[in-house]
């Protein structure tokens, strides 16, 4: 099937342009290259902060920039997001706060509250259940009459539970406008994609709704986003769904909490770095198309250090989590039971006798 | 207001309240759709949703490919953004490949983005032994879903309830699950007010005063309780009977007042005893009415067995006779 | 796709070899013709037996003789079947007693238990459970080092289940000796597979697990004999599993308790039954070879006929459902919690006060 | 028998005593198989399957696809055709996707078979709150287990227990759920016997003796279980601590004996108060030990909300301060 889904490429690791079918504005490979630079700062930023004990366990993503920013950078205001755990560059671009973002490894439930207009749903943890959310959403504006589409983020690991079916399932039946965009990086934690799946490609599974699947390096922003711009379109149309399997590679560890060493030699990791990095690739593209510019790439690092930062600051600056958020959002109306928790609770806090 | 004679009601079994609850949301509420596995053409394995697709179209009434994680995950997406679905399980015992969906995400939404995110979804299903079905079609499983924060469960027992109550859990808020007893469905009609009207969540209902015992069931229960009741009566004790109506939240005041009055409560229902929501009454009781308290809280409950083979249903099931074995060893405590 | 995945036959609706492929002998062609005539008089003896109330709710399979027969014809002695709660063709013909059968749909749990030393699963009741546990039982026969397979017997609806999809993608990346055996009659209760699926076949779905998939005639026992028996000698050779999809077609209603004219018209399947039918092409056939006749008819249906009134007499003089068997499986060694129910119900029931 | 000198014990962590029951295990029955996501080469997210693979095979420590339901359902077969597996869950948060195969399946085979058929499987799942894990990692859902006919439901509190109870729950011809505290996994050492012995199912512990209130916990909880009693010696108030092990079935006769003796019991768990294990504890204290009751039974629990998110786990884990708090609430009533 590898042959069925050719992996469609516009730049290759060196930067030379592959398939020249595409109109390459500087405006909008520099707009790329800086929401992927954001999104690293971003990444790189957690880490760090992970380490020093500054949040909690993070899950990182650096290497899958392309992935995530070319098809976020794809969407149009309106639509709908279902990310997971790792799909900050996406939520991002698609414009989610970073303080939101950060917030959610500290451990607050602010971190799942998008910014007003945005529809960006919280990251889903349990894998794959967010699929037949996209398609539910999906569903919700077609029946509306809106041309507004959904897209679900997901592993390659996510593909084996039965969420993952069902959802394209439904979507399939239903020609919901969605796009199931796939980060195949080869791994689901530990376990490598041969153990996962016997197929060779997660596109192909788009064949058992008849479906349409693509395969897209997802380390090349350029071919992830004219594919989910066309998916996007075409569901927009009212065409239905889309399988996008991205091909791509997690330089770091699953999670903070993770030894990647124990099942994969990093030092592949290192040669990727240099092979198929998604930034690296578009500075080549640039200099060979004579647009790249070391201030310019300076600039923007700084604007994006400086965004980070910022927001690193208000997210330690924000008020201390509030106990009453979590008795006061179970239900829109109390119930008595939470009620009486609460109260028992916040008397004993404040040391008197029940 | 109207008054009574204004009002007019048709003569209703339950499940047809059912479609009439359900027909009186469809037409006032756009956002209101139906889905779930043959709830569309063939209007329902039990024709609770007969006629409806008809009526307004299989874009509100639709039916879905058999899968129920699909549905309620489908569900949810729709719910989040702008619509009500009542998602139906063709059963309650197939509403496990469903639960992590419920589990992880409609019982948890409103509270992981505080409110910004909410889901206006109700699950029906119909539940419940006594009308000889294959195996795990009549399970009983309430209290997966009491336990659950984020749930309401709602049974009704007979055909008045069963439309206001399901109205009601239309309108809420958040999601419910609510649960259609099968043996019920046919089993008496009621005086159904043809137009809307709601029973309130939360709010269970004192069907007989008494001074001796209290008697709690909900669903088919209420019925066979009913039976016990009477026979009781007959014999000179006299017994409060409550029909929960909702069993989360539980109406607290209703079964303390009670319970403090009688000093006595034998509980009733079919799901296997142990983690029963039998349970959650008897920690009610042992925290309102500790003191009132003549004899151990009883329970006549399903057994710890899987639910059998139709052929023993009848011996799995509470009957009038054990609800009066133990309203009797409670008495004479 | 319908392109790639032809429906094989081997006897069209006249009786007309369509792929000379074979070698039918007279034996073989006689062998299931008979065994299908047995399992019909099952099934419209169960239908009549339900509707005089001497058993409980019934699923007919008349219609689908040829794919439940062939199908479990090409097993052999110690390969585990997994059916469903309509699949009673395929286990008679595995060895199943039909006294057993019948006790299922009499409520009686003695139905779930094989006779001694035959390898089937009580009927999955809720839709596409199944499929994992012929992936498991297979995978322990292959642990074993034995040549047995498994079969796991399921619907077109129940492609729908996430459990479909965990199976086939587990026996695959296992490479697990299983045969999945679709019966797509087109209908799961009321809803076609329209609406149940997007795509064309059902045997396409098997290209997401890069696994073999056939489509068969379903009402052609000879193909589907045939077309099993390839697939079981594969998993034998531990070469993996496969996907059969048998187009079929189910005359009466979904259980006794449906109303199929609510959701089809009856008519086509009066029309089937004198195109397709798995017995008549049979007869058809048998008459153009001169190997029919009707004497012969006679005694199978006679031999039949006996049988399942036998099995009816067993299972009406069968003892009473004992209620100790309901207190006493649920472990091994009993418990306190279930040994006082028991005892206490035990106690009320001879009238004594606990 | 050998005498306790004769006896070789390693100093181990709770999820190392796992991992050593597990070897055990493994090089006893050949039918031992471990499977889940991560078990092998990583070793488990936890390290509690360390060193397994490579120990045994990949052939018995397997790597799976990720998909729960399909993990149970797979296991399920290998263990009604001859193996034992031991599934594991990576969190119990996790199980819910396979609640299906185990609520219609895992625990009812051996009774719809009249035992023909039996499920030897364990699922092993760290679970509970107190390590700062991101969302649905800090489920505590045993009773989502406790009340489903045909499962035994097992947490260890400490390393010795873990190892016996492991073993003594894969040779259980039964299916087992085996939860393991995650905040106890690392939190403390055991001498743990290096050879083969079992903690009976079914069985608590009585850790400490006392007079004036009985105290229930098990897990994690009892750790937090234990500072309290402490507090309360100091206080001159003596509990009795029983360490559940078993919550089903539980230790009847143990809880029974104890609260008839001090007539007040408090019980501690993390899990949701509705619905929770806590009320099958006080079901059989209602009726083993109501003529004995002093006070009301109390809980000391989750609340009804979803498991919050990190930053305030710490409010909704029962703490050594609630307990106390409740203690003498109960005493002084
Ligand atoms: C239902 C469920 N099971 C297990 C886990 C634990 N878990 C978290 S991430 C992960 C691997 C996911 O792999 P993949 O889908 O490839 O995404 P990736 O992390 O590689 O981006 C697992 C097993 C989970 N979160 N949810
Ligand atoms: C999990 C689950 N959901 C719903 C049902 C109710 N139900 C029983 S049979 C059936 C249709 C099955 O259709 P299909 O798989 O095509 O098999 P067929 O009955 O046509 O042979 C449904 C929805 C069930 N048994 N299990
Ligand atoms: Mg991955
Ligand atoms: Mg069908």
């Amino acid at each position: 099937m590898e042959k069925e889904f050719p992996i469609r490429q516009v730049l290759d690791g060196e930067g030379n342009i592959t398939d020249d079918s595409y109109d390459l504005s500087e405006e909008l490979v520099k707009d790329l290259y800086g929401k992927m630079l954001r999104a690293r700062t971003l990444d790189k930023k957690s880490v760090n902060l992970q380490r020093q004990g500054r949040i909690g366990t993070y899950a990182p993503f650096e290497g899958q920039e392309a992935s995530q920013v070319g098809s976020a950078s794809a969407l149009g205001e309106g639509d709908w997001m279902f990310p997971t755990y790792r799909d900050h560059g996406a939520t991002l671009t698609f414009g989610h706060s970073v303080t939101t973002i950060m917030l959610y490894w500290k451990g607050r439930v602010e971190g799942c509250v998008p910014p007003e207009g945005k529809n960006i749903f919280p990251p889903a943890v349990p894998i794959a259940t967010q699929l037949p959310h996209a398609t539910g959403a999906a569903m919700a504006e077609k029946r509306k009459g809106t041309d507004r589409v959904s897209i679900a983020y997901f592993g390659d690991g996510a593909t084996s539970e039965g969420d993952f079916h069902e959802g394209l399932n439904f979507a399939s039946v239903f020609k919901a406008p969605v796009v199931f965009f796939n980060q195949n990086n080869g791994y689901a934690i530990s376990v490598p994609i041969e153990k996962q799946m016997n197929s060779k490609t997660i596109a192909q599974k788009s064949l058992a709704y008849d479906m349409d699947g693509v395969r897209v390096d997802g380390n090349d922003v350029l071919a992830v986003y004219f594919e989910t711009k066309k998916a996007v379109e075409k569901a927009r149309r009212g065409e239905g769904p889309t399988l996008i399997e991205a091909v791509t590679w997690r330089y770091g560890a699953h999670t903070t909490a993770d030894d990647p060493t124990k099942y994969r030699d990093q030092q592949v990791s290192e040669e990727k770095r240099n092979k198929i990095d998604p930034l690296l690739r578009l500075e080549r593209y640039m200099e060979k198309q004579g647009f790249f510019d070391e201030q310019w790439k300076q600039d923007v690092t700084a604007q994006c250090d400086r965004e980070i930062e910022q927001a690193v600051e208000e997210m330690e600056a924000f008020p201390d989590a509030d106990i009453n958020d979590m008795f006061g959002h179970v239900f829109k109306e109390p119930v008595w039971t939470i009620e009486k928790q609460r109260e028992d609770y916040l008397t004993f806090k404040r040391g008197e006798t029940v | 207001m109207k008054t009574a004679a204004e009002i007019k009601t048709n003569k209703l079994t339950l499940v047809q309240a059912v479609t009439d609850g359900l027909r009186t949301m469809l037409k006032e509420h756009e956002e209101v759709l139906v889905l779930g596995e043959d709830v569309g053409q063939n209007g329902g394995v039990f024709r609770a949703t007969d006629g409806l697709a008809a009526e307004f179209g299989e874009d509100r009434v639709m039916d879905t490919p058999l899968a129920e994680a699909g549905i309620v995950g489908t569900s949810i997406g729709l719910a989040i953004n702008g619509f009500r679905p009542v998602a139906e399980m063709q059963f309650l015992g197939f509403v496990y490949p469903a639960y992590e969906q419920i589990m992880t995400h409609a019982s948890r939404i409103r509270s992981r983005t505080l409110s910004r995110y909410s889901v206006p979804m109700v699950i029906r299903a119909p539940y419940g032994g006594g009308i000889r079905a294959p195996e795990i079609h009549s399970d009983s499983c309430e209290s997966l879903f009491t336990h659950m924060p984020g749930m309401k469960v709602v049974v009704p027992s007979n055909p008045y309830d069963a439309k206001g109550l399901l109205i009601a859990a239309i309108e809420d808020p958040d999601p419910v699950l609510f649960m259609e007893p099968m043996r019920s469905y046919r089993a008496f009609k009621d005086d159904v007010p043809e137009e809307k009207y709601t029973v309130e969540l939360g709010k269970g209902a004192k069907l007989t005063e008494g001074e001796d015992v209290t008697v709690i069931a909900w669903g088919n229960m209420v019925a066979t309780a009913q039976k016990a009741v009477e026979k009781m009566e007959a014999e000179g004790i006299s017994c409060e009977l409550l029909d929960l109506r909702t069993l989360y939240p539980l109406d607290k005041d209703l079964i303390a007042e009670s319970v403090q009055k009688t000093g006595r409560a034998v509980i009733v229902h079919e799901a296997p005893e142990t983690g029963g929501v039998g349970n959650d009454v008897l920690s009610v009781i042992n925290e309102e009415a500790f003191l009132y308290l003549r004899a151990p809280v009883s329970k006549v409950a399903g057994f710890d067995t899987p639910f059998p083979f139709f052929s023993l249903e009848e011996e799995y099931l509470p009957t009038p006779e054990r609800i009066v074995h133990a309203i009797k060893k409670s008495v004479t405590f």
